[in-house]
């Protein structure tokens, strides 16, 4: 099973206007910055994206906001954005911020074939508008749970730390987040790894994201991982 | 009249030995300074860690460790890194014995507004949707009152609701309370602060029974 | 007329480059025996393993290394481990391009049983009713008749189900056979025998179109 | 943040009568050997069991059921154990047989709070009756689920290769199994380890469960870890 690719330009060569893709990360925080890059170069207009959130200004998603290559985004936050901010106040953007949790539980639920799951997340909020709500017993109380469906990405694309031929994956730290999740999630899943191993070289105990979800796999390179909060105390 | 730091370390007061505990953004990250001595306390962030520890030393930072506000952070023996989905998980099911969280509105039936002013501000909720329609026991850190001197304890959320009868206790510059069935039960009062002026400040039901003591801070 | 290795044999030849394959217990685990060379193909075992390997040497059996028929079995290089959770999960997600079973009985429309006989056995449905519900593509290993003769390539399962319309491609002892809106359509012939012996082992719609060509088995 | 305890006879000390438990495990792999012998030493009685085998005639919970202390099993394979077997056809022994992803994914929906989750497997069997369907589109086509609901387990026994007292997990190659799952799901949670680690001594990315699902841990002793079916070839 030889999943490898030469680089991100390959690995996005069939990524055309208006389809859907996810974007794993948290913030600045385990992004895929090489396809990211790749993505702005090749101009692909009218995506619907989702991710947690959209990068900054002038790093992440926060890039292709700015070329306006995003038709919409789904994400939790828009926090540290101000293009994003603007882009959704002003209604230039499309944008559905949805609960973190639900976000994470509908890529679960694509990548472990459950159509639709249960959250409690958004019950009583504007979150909840439209949506189908269902009374469960919790604990021996009745609690309000709304059904969420699962996601629906033509493509995925993850950031791993290491990573095998057969595609499959290891995360560093926090850098995980919502890697695995999306990795699972897509129709077609490319992963870029810092760290490109023989099969054989990963612990088969550790792997987080088996290959049998991965489509195209690369080394990228010169990868900034930029900090977005830099915070220390003195020694 | 309690500053940022006196906010937090009122809060951390309610941290018991063995909890695991979800601080949000802002003031209630800054609880985790101010843990009582002498108990067990793991710390989730839910872009997925349990067991975070304080910042790094300066040239320590790793672009990999944040918390969930983006900052770089370190972790103590014995944390793991999980998944987003775990995480919520975890949260979801009520494993996280104490979420702390910062908020614009508090009503008196307990429901929070802190993600968006329609128009104006939309930071987004992250996971406080989430946070708040499972966690166990809420504590809410935020002003009593906004920059125009308007009471932020309602009876009613004017904003976008986060989620709804969630919060458990409220710690403000100017008191602590519990939210009942009643409405805002005042516990404790600020240093120098009046029944009074909690009173005036508060728009919400608010219980006041007997005598309430000035708050306790180290 | 097949033996079991015989079966297994024409089945592996279904198998293409790159594929992943789930093996149930009995004649299908014997298909990794016979997998075309040159190919590419990972095995999933749906207890938690993609990419298993051949049977241990004598002595290197590893307790905490089994297939779904808890038979000790060993790793290829590139092989991952994970929960049932997830191994379902992939299952479930359509990631599993084939899965290859043992059937009691297949009905003409694709509905299959092999999990129960009322009364006197129950092995129980393990992981099969998952895999039926869930796989793109499903080919059946199994008898034609059973030993009092009779056929278990029925009209309707006689026995409780495993899965409605799910069965795609069945390979008995004496044809491979796909299962069409029209009822089996006969495909090949085992090497000697004829297409009379099968019309009487076949007790469901049974399509016969020209000249069915006898199999090829290496 | 410390769990450990002494051994198996401390961790159940407070399983009683007629309670549910988890018990990880897929045949004999990944079996907690330990609390197993310690329930059938204590003689509780009228046991719910949600494990996907029952072990052998003279191993596992095929000790418990000789015993008769199980009331009901819920399993997913009956296979090899013909005293199960027999006591099922018999009625002497309560048996609900759901599917073995069935019985992952309620174990997952209770780990994740989730109250319920949509499969399809059963759909069309005898394990769809007095079941809620549901028709949800799958790449394009109706396709119809079942409601499945979360488990509700009092005790959730599971075994790992290493641990540390914060309850941390690592399991080890296809002994993982429902280990992790059930960790998730019981309201009590014990976990039996082969190694018993100091904090910091596992690899924070190698979790496979996090502490905070784990209550009581303890290394067990005179693990014999029975191979059910040895199979091999020459060299």
């Amino acid at each position: 099973m030889n999943k490898t690719i030469k680089n991100a330009d390959e690995a996005i060569k069939d990524i055309g206007d208006n389809v859907t893709i996810m974007l794993g990360g948290f913030g600045l925080c385990g992004i895929p910055e090489n396809c990211i890059t790749a993505l702005v170069k090749k101009g692909v207009k009218g995506l619907t994206c989702i991710s947690n959130n959209a990068g900054v200004d002038d790093f992440g998603i926060g890039l292709m906001l700015k070329t306006r290559q995003v038709k919409k985004m789904i994400s939790s936050y828009v926090g540290e954005n101000a293009e994003f901010e603007r882009q959704l106040l002003s209604g230039e953007l499309e944008v559905e911020l949805i609960p973190q949790g639900t976000l994470a539980t509908r890529c679960l639920a694509a990548g472990y074939g459950m159509p639709a799951v249960y959250t409690p997340a958004g019950v009583g909020t504007e979150v909840a508008i439209g949506k189908e709500s269902r009374m469960f017993m919790v604990e021996g109380e009745e609690k309000e749970f709304l059904m969420e469906m699962a996601f629906d990405a033509d493509f995925a694309i993850v950031k791993a730390w290491k990573g095998d031929r057969h595609g499959n994956l290891i995360f560093h730290e926090t850098a995980r987040n919502f890697n695995p999740m999306m990795a699972m999630a897509g129709k077609i899943t490319i992963a870029e790894v810092e760290e490109l191993v023989e099969a054989g070289e990963l612990e088969p105990d550790q792997v987080h994201t088996p290959g049998i979800y991965v489509h195209r796999i690369f080394q990228g390179s010169n990868y900034e991982k930029r900090i977005e909060q830099r915070t220390v105390r003195k020694k | 009249m309690l500053d940022k730091v006196g906010i937090a370390k009122r809060i951390a007061k309610e941290i018991k030995d063995g909890y695991y505990v979800n601080l949000g953004i802002g003031i209630p990250t800054l609880v985790a300074n101010y843990i009582p001595k002498g108990i067990n306390v793991v710390l989730q962030s839910e872009n997925g860690l349990l067991g975070m520890g304080p910042f790094p030393f300066e040239g320590e930072e790793d672009s990999d460790l944040i918390n969930a506000g983006k900052q770089t952070i370190t972790t103590v023996p014995g944390s793991a890194f999980f998944d987003s989905a775990m995480s919520f998980g975890m949260i979801r099911s009520r494993k996280v014995d104490l979420t702390i969280l910062g908020a614009m509105e508090v009503a008196d039936n307990g429901d929070i507004a802190n993600w968006k002013i329609p128009g104006k501000m939309v930071k987004g909720m992250g996971g406080a949707m989430d946070l708040v329609a499972s966690a166990k026991n809420i504590i809410v850190a935020m002003q009593h009152v906004n920059k125009a001197g308007e009471s932020k304890l309602l009876p009613k959320c004017e904003l976008p609701l986060t989620g709804v009868r969630c919060v458990k206790k409220i710690v403000t510059e100017l008191a602590v309370l519990d939210v009942t069935p009643e409405g805002f039960k005042l516990l404790e009062r600020a240093p120098g602060v009046s029944v009074e002026q909690i009173k005036n400040a508060t728009g919400g039901r608010l219980i006041i029974e007997g005598d309430v003591p000035e708050m306790v801070i180290d």
